[in-house]
């Protein structure tokens, strides 16, 4: 009978045989670098990428994606792979970075490419924490939140205000295609996905720079159930971190 | 004289604990103690270990050449610190999961069910009862010792635990 | 003062706390992350600054803020992350502010690994930054002296107005061990009223401003000053040398090592003594200022000297210079997180004394 | 008939997969653990109820459901 | 007749006796500086003021204020001045910074600093290039404009986008005040002084991170004369960076 | 090949650009900032890259990107901001990504001054970044020697995908003298075929994904990386060295200096060759792998070696080691954006030959 | 009956004051450089017209009408 | 024989391309030469300088010692650099606005209404008719080689003032 069952799930295609995924259970990069995997896939492009890893808990990309890749020092990605596009302009490049990567140490990279309009794809995890490091407050951490480094919950007094990367990005020219998703849900990791895809069509039709923030879990930094984690993402974080489209110039401008 | 404890098995074994009680206790004696932890990659892998260095003199390299004890948690603990041991030394082995037999001959082994024994207390833990049992087979350190580092250990940790870790080394001790 | 058990990492947070340090600047990086979360929460409790710098470019240049009015502050941070802060400590010692700045040193280069290392010899010692400067640098072995040499760290940042290195390997930060924390700082406090920036004042108190500034442009105003900051050089390098000398009055071979490394050596001193073979242990403790001249007397007329660290070679270039040919020079060392352990050590040392028959009772012993 | 495949060495036991199954087909082994020393989930589905939704898989963090066949 | 005149204009106090103004025929910074030591004065707070110079023409301050001054490295000001202000909290701490130095090199700075709502003023001079270094383009150079690198006038394509540095901080939950101004005529600068002098008392009142940007003539970068350059401020950059004020907590808060 | 008469910047960029530089990123910073501006113009005119990058860590970051793709592709900058790449260079030495950069050294420390300074030795050869790593740096002296090690350096780096430099100062960068450039490059392309990224291909084409990082956790692959690239850095230091070695051969004093100042001391050497004062100069030209075996054998048997730097005596560390005891090494230098002339290094010479009465005919001759 | 006072070393001619005078006081001396080598502006108000508006001072970019009575 | 020439003055007065025409010329008849700018500090405080070197052989030091030829266009100039002129060296001074009066007895002056020349001249420019004078009072480069070079440097620079170099340059000649 077995013949006769379709294939409606798999692993995609550019993750290598004998991969390796380094994280905690219930992390949400697990899933956001699937999604990525399949989009690359169904675009047919994955044999012509070059990913960008960056320093966090996806570091090790080379450990699982069978695709090219380089590894930039912490923050510094977007400058990473816009070198690597200006000398392979026909290939395609997205970085893949965290919140503290993306918007606490390496905001300044991360805007100028944008306002450089840089032909490349940023794929930002916010789990609004320094997952590899243990779980520290960063930009993106919430008002209350409880980290490593703000035991009693994030205060505004001591610790400064929570940036919103999309917002921030969203007002660069330069950028092409802005959302901000979330993976809580199976709905929201549909939308996680058609946003992904629409970033990398947005470089396909060199329109400019492509940014996905998507809202993930930690449980581990976080110090909830993995599933106490998605709960979170949903009543707490994307409350202050609001989900949403902030720019798309792939309608207006294909 | 100078004593090297190697603790290992996986991240969640509480390795790591048993090895700071450890060190804990060998100080309320009055005892010179250093307690390296593992971090990075091993970790990462899903594994944990920690070494102890215990003596009445003081301690120069706290890094352990040959361990004089061994206590591994899982078959990954074996296979990757039984070579190190010193000849003549002893390895406590959590034989609830440990498939590996010893394979060497210049080391005693005492391969126990210390998995089954803490799965038979209520809220047991096999960290701690591995510790009780360690402490009465090596007699490293006193018993009042283990239990007053337990309960300063505990109450820093997290309060709620001191019964259930006092049960569970009780019970190990008595193994 | 009773010992408690304590990570190398905490008890540096807390000496630093004792010491007066009244500001704490950090971004987090293995293997010294304690020290900012440590920081996070004992300096709040107790009305101090704490700072989650939006980076370790950011955390310095606090350091410099802070240091420019006189006051006690510290960062912290590791390997390619020191990396970044190179600029700034060359600005500190052109603008001559004090700042205490933490150094966990993993395997490098580049990211590399979060374990333990001494790579970073080079990076502290003669510096990253640009131009003619010099950084005190501090290199506890036991996390006790680490304790001591945190304090001291802020009082060498007060005393010459210099950037001051604490430098600990990943194993010093990690590794846990009794310790005697000083309730306050152990050395006395520096007065900083003719330099520290607070405003001009208003009535008697009024001055003229003060500017603290790396930028010296115009004819010879650069030169003059660096010049004068090589004299307070001068002056470190006569007061301040700290090493520890073991065993080495009848030694035939010296080994050099500082930090953990130097630790493991001494485990391996003793083991060779039991065999009767004659070496010694010679220290750094200050890595700059080197102990050049005294580690030239302690090794003069000796067989060989072996330095040993915990990478491809780096502080045996001050060994070379500092002994300039008087004593050969063999080195042993490890690289990327690989650790070195004592026997390893004992070997080495068992090898060299064979080789080239060093040791008079060496045959008869072994 | 539906059906999903799970790779237990390389399932987590975050149980987010359980959380999401509309049909409550996917349990915790509680007696073993796997080569890595994380428990894992098992399908069971003894009256062929699966939809063959794929939520599960789509939503776990791991790939350790990596087909669902429907 | 003279002792019956009354003295409409004079240099203000925090200025050296012997000051010397290192700046071209025509510069901003001249004006700029000037309103900020006139405000001080006005306030009553130079005595307790302590000055965070940047890099850029502007680095001399201690040329010619009598204030205490600290010198930062590129880009990195709004850290200098946290330190400080942390460390004298009842000082009133500015920085005084290039466009270059705070928008292009160091906005990552610039903008924690305004998420931790850090109660120090900032002072930013944005002439739309880096005119210490010879005029090159800036990340706020505008559309068009010709710099030392970009011959041909700033192209999009090649060049990117310019940075609205107020637009984006005012996006920042700690900022209490944002303002862009400009420096072309003497009712801009009239402007310009009320603009700074909110920005000192803001942070008087211990409302959070204060910001102004003022739009201000680079001739010699620009290649034009002084008058030209006001012209074209007047006519060509507030079109781009448009003058207003983006946040005001002063009123509601105080 | 006709004359051209261009600054040293300038010609530093065209040198680049005919060598086939694809990409140019970079920041401005005086005395390099022709350099750039050259390069906005030119390379966008050919179709080629030039990216005004926000920040020197942004242009470094950048030339990773490009050096991963096996890009020839290069970044320029000075002194405190060399400082802010320390971070970078060693990931790319790490990571085994090519890239050039050209540091033209203004006076330090801090933002010192922008005039000419060789202050920056230690940050390039010991380099400021962690870890064990090393940078080449090709130190020219005159501007056709800069053209021609420009077009070296990006051979060097493609070859050995390393992270090379050319160190010039600012009397280099801003002065002008007659030059002859190459059409092309001289020096031939290197296939980078078996690393590069560029996608894993289709087809026949296709392969397995490769990876180029900074980091590498676990085990003993760290160690394992660094032992292989140190094997490469052997290999460098056997044949790459270069160095010019002027009237040494029958010299009593032997000059060491590098770069412009090594010209200004030619100077010297011929003016005191005139009166009959043996005096010869050795220049290393790349300060790593540094000549060390070369100067040893040069300097032997000699009576005396005077490092000339305009610096506190950095290079004077590795012409130490170099010479090991074997001669004594005296020091002239200056500091803070001082330059040295021709009659200030002769009257140095005299003194020494006078004072340690170096120089047969000395006596008679002056 | 206002006045206005330039200090003739610090002005590096720039017209500023000039092009804001409403009543056209400020002119360039064209025979004479400072000792920056500037060429300067003088006050020429021969018929007492000045009105201390201030305004050339206020945009005077380098304090160089460092005094206006009015 | 190597001639080394230091020009200085203020900012504007164009010292800097002085110096440059003056390096093309000497490259053009095949000589060696070097040219070093000023910058930085000095440059900032509106005074600027050049130093040349010409020689047929190769040049080794590119920084002049004691300079065989000085031009100087105001007073900071002349005080400035007087003192570092070689015994024997020839001093032109702008006499339009140097007041201060030659000190040196062992070097040679020529103090000359240079700036009056340049501005009886349509458009006439002051540091090309020094040149032109420096020329034909010096002969150390021909002035076919000067003329090319102005041609040359004037075309790079702006094509429009060729002319007015020219005219310029022959009144300075003639003077
Ligand atoms: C320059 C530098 N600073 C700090 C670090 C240490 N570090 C490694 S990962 C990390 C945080 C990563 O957080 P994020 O980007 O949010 O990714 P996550 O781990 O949460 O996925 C830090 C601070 C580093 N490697 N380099
Ligand atoms: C790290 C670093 N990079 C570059 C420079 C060189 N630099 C000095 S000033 C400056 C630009 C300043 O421009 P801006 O901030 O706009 O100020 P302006 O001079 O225009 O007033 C640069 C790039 C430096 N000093 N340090
Ligand atoms: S620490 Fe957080 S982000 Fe990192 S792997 Fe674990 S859950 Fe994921
Ligand atoms: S979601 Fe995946 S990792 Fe988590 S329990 Fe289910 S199968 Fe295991
Ligand atoms: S270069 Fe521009 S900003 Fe700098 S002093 Fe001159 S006019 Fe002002
Ligand atoms: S505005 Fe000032 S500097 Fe400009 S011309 Fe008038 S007085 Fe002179």
């Amino acid at each position: 009978m077995e013949q006769t069952l379709q294939q409606v799930f798999k692993r995609p295609e550019p993750y290598k045989k004998n991969y390796n995924y380094p994280f905690c259970a219930g992390c949400g990069h697990g899933v956001v670098l699937r999604l990525i995997a399949e989009v690359l896939e169904e675009l047919k492009i994955h044999t012509k990428t070059i990913a960008t890893a960056s320093v966090g808990c996806s570091i090790n990309l080379d450990k699982f994606y069978n695709l090219d890749i380089v590894g930039a020092d912490h923050g510094r990605a977007p400058c990473v792979a816009t070198g690597v596009k200006r000398s392979k302009p026909d290939k395609i490049v997205f970085t893949y970075q965290g919140d503290g990567d993306a918007a606490t140490i390496g905001f300044n990279e991360l805007m100028h490419t944008a306002l450089r309009g840089e032909n490349i794809t940023t794929i930002c995890v916010n789990n609004t924490n320094f997952g590899m490091t243990g779980g520290q407050a960063s930009a993106t951490s919430i008002l209350g939140q409880v980290t490593a480094t703000t035991k009693n919950g994030r205060d505004p007094k001591i610790s400064g205000y929570p940036a919103k990367i999309s917002e921030m990005i969203s007002n660069c020219d330069g950028a092409a295609f802005v959302a901000r998703v979330a993976i809580f849900s199976p709905q929201s990791i549909i939308k996680a996905k058609a946003a992904i895809k629409k970033a990398f069509e947005c470089q396909i039709k060199g329109l400019g720079f492509a940014f996905v923030e998507v809202i993930a879990a930690c449980p581990t930094g976080w110090k909830l159930k993995p599933v106490q984690a998605l709960e979170y993402i949903k009543n707490e974080v994307t409350k202050v971190h609001r989900l949403g489209i902030f720019k798309d110039f792939t309608e207006s401008m294909a | 004289m100078e004593k090297s404890i190697i603790i290992a098995g996986y991240g969640g074994q509480g390795v790591l604990f048993f090895g700071t009680t450890l060190a804990q206790a060998a100080m309320i004696e009055g005892k010179n103690t250093t307690w390296i932890p593992s971090y990075g990659a091993e970790m990462r892998g899903g594994h944990a270990n920690c070494s102890v260095k215990i003596s009445d003199n003081e301690i120069a390299s706290p890094i352990i050449d040959n361990a004089d004890y061994g206590i591994f948690l899982n078959d990954k603990a074996m296979e990757k610190f039984e070579k190190t041991m010193a000849k003549g030394a002893l390895v406590i082995g959590n034989s609830s999961i440990i498939e590996k037999s010893p394979s060497r001959d210049d080391v005693n082994y005492l391969m126990v069910k210390l998995g089954d024994c803490a799965q038979g207390i209520e809220g047991g833990l096999l960290n701690i009862v591995t510790f009780g049992y360690f402490v009465n087979k090596t007699q490293i350190i006193k018993k009042e010792s283990a239990l007053s580092a337990l309960e300063f250990v505990s109450k820093k940790k997290n309060p709620a635990f001191l019964k259930r870790n006092i049960d569970s080394f009780e019970a190990g001790y008595k193994l | 003062m009773s010992k408690i058990l304590m990570k190398g990492n905490e008890a540096i947070a807390q000496a630093a706390i004792n010491a007066g340090c009244q500001c704490y600047f950090g971004y987090p990086i293995t293997p010294q992350n304690e020290i900012g979360e440590y920081m996070s929460s004992k300096m709040i409790e107790i009305g101090r600054t704490y700072i989650s710098a939006e980076s370790e470019l950011a955390a310095v240049n606090m350091l410099i803020g802070a240091g420019s009015t006189g006051t006690l502050a510290m960062t912290s941070s590791s390997s390619c992350a020191i990396a970044l802060m190179q600029e700034a400590i060359s600005s500190m010692a052109t603008a001559e502010i004090p700042g205490v700045i933490i150094s966990v040193m993993r395997a490098g280069p580049g990211l590399g690994d979060i374990t333990p290392s001494q790579a970073d010899y080079f990076q502290s010692v003669k510096g990253g930054g640009n131009g003619d400067y010099r950084t005190i640098v501090l290199a506890p072995s036991t996390i006790s002296e680490a304790v001591l040499l945190t304090q001291k760290s802020f009082y060498l940042a007060m005393k010459y107005r210099n950037p001051t290195m604490l430098l600990a390997d990943g194993i010093l930060g990690q590794m846990m061990e009794p310790v005697e924390m000083p309730e306050g700082n152990a050395f006395s406090t520096v007065n900083t009223d003719e330099w520290a920036l607070d405003g001009t004042g208003e009535g008697a108190q009024k001055r003229d401003g003060r500017s603290l500034m790396s930028l010296h442009m115009g004819d010879d105003i650069l030169e003059r000053l660096n010049h004068r900051i090589f004299k307070k050089y001068a002056q470190i390098e006569e007061k301040e040398v700290m090493y520890e000398n073991y065993l080495c009055d009848d030694a035939d071979i010296i080994i050099t090592a500082f930090g953990t490394v130097a630790r493991v050596a001494k485990s391996a001193v003793n083991a060779a003594r039991e065999k009767g073979i004659k070496v010694g242990l010679f220290r750094p403790i200050t890595l700059w200022p080197f102990p050049s001249k005294e580690l030239f007397a302690t090794a003069k007329n000796k067989k060989c000297v072996l330095d040993i660290e915990l990478n491809m070679g780096q502080m045996i270039q001050d060994v070379k210079i500092a002994l300039n040919g008087s004593v050969p020079v063999e080195f042993f060392g490890k690289t990327g997180g690989a650790i070195i352990n004592s026997s390893e050590i004992y070997n080495k040392i068992l090898e060299l004394s064979k080789e080239k028959q060093y040791g008079t009772n060496l045959a008869a012993s072994i | 008939m539906s059906e999903i495949k799970i790779d237990k060495e390389k399932c987590k036991s975050c149980m987010i997969c359980a959380s999401v199954c509309p049909k409550g087909l996917i349990k915790l082994n509680n007696e073993h653990v796997n080569h890595a020393g994380n428990k894992y989930v098992e399908f069971v589905d003894k009256n062929n109820e699966c939809l063959g939704c794929a939520l599960c898989a789509m939503s776990c963090p791991d790939m350790a459901i990596y087909e669902v066949l429907k």
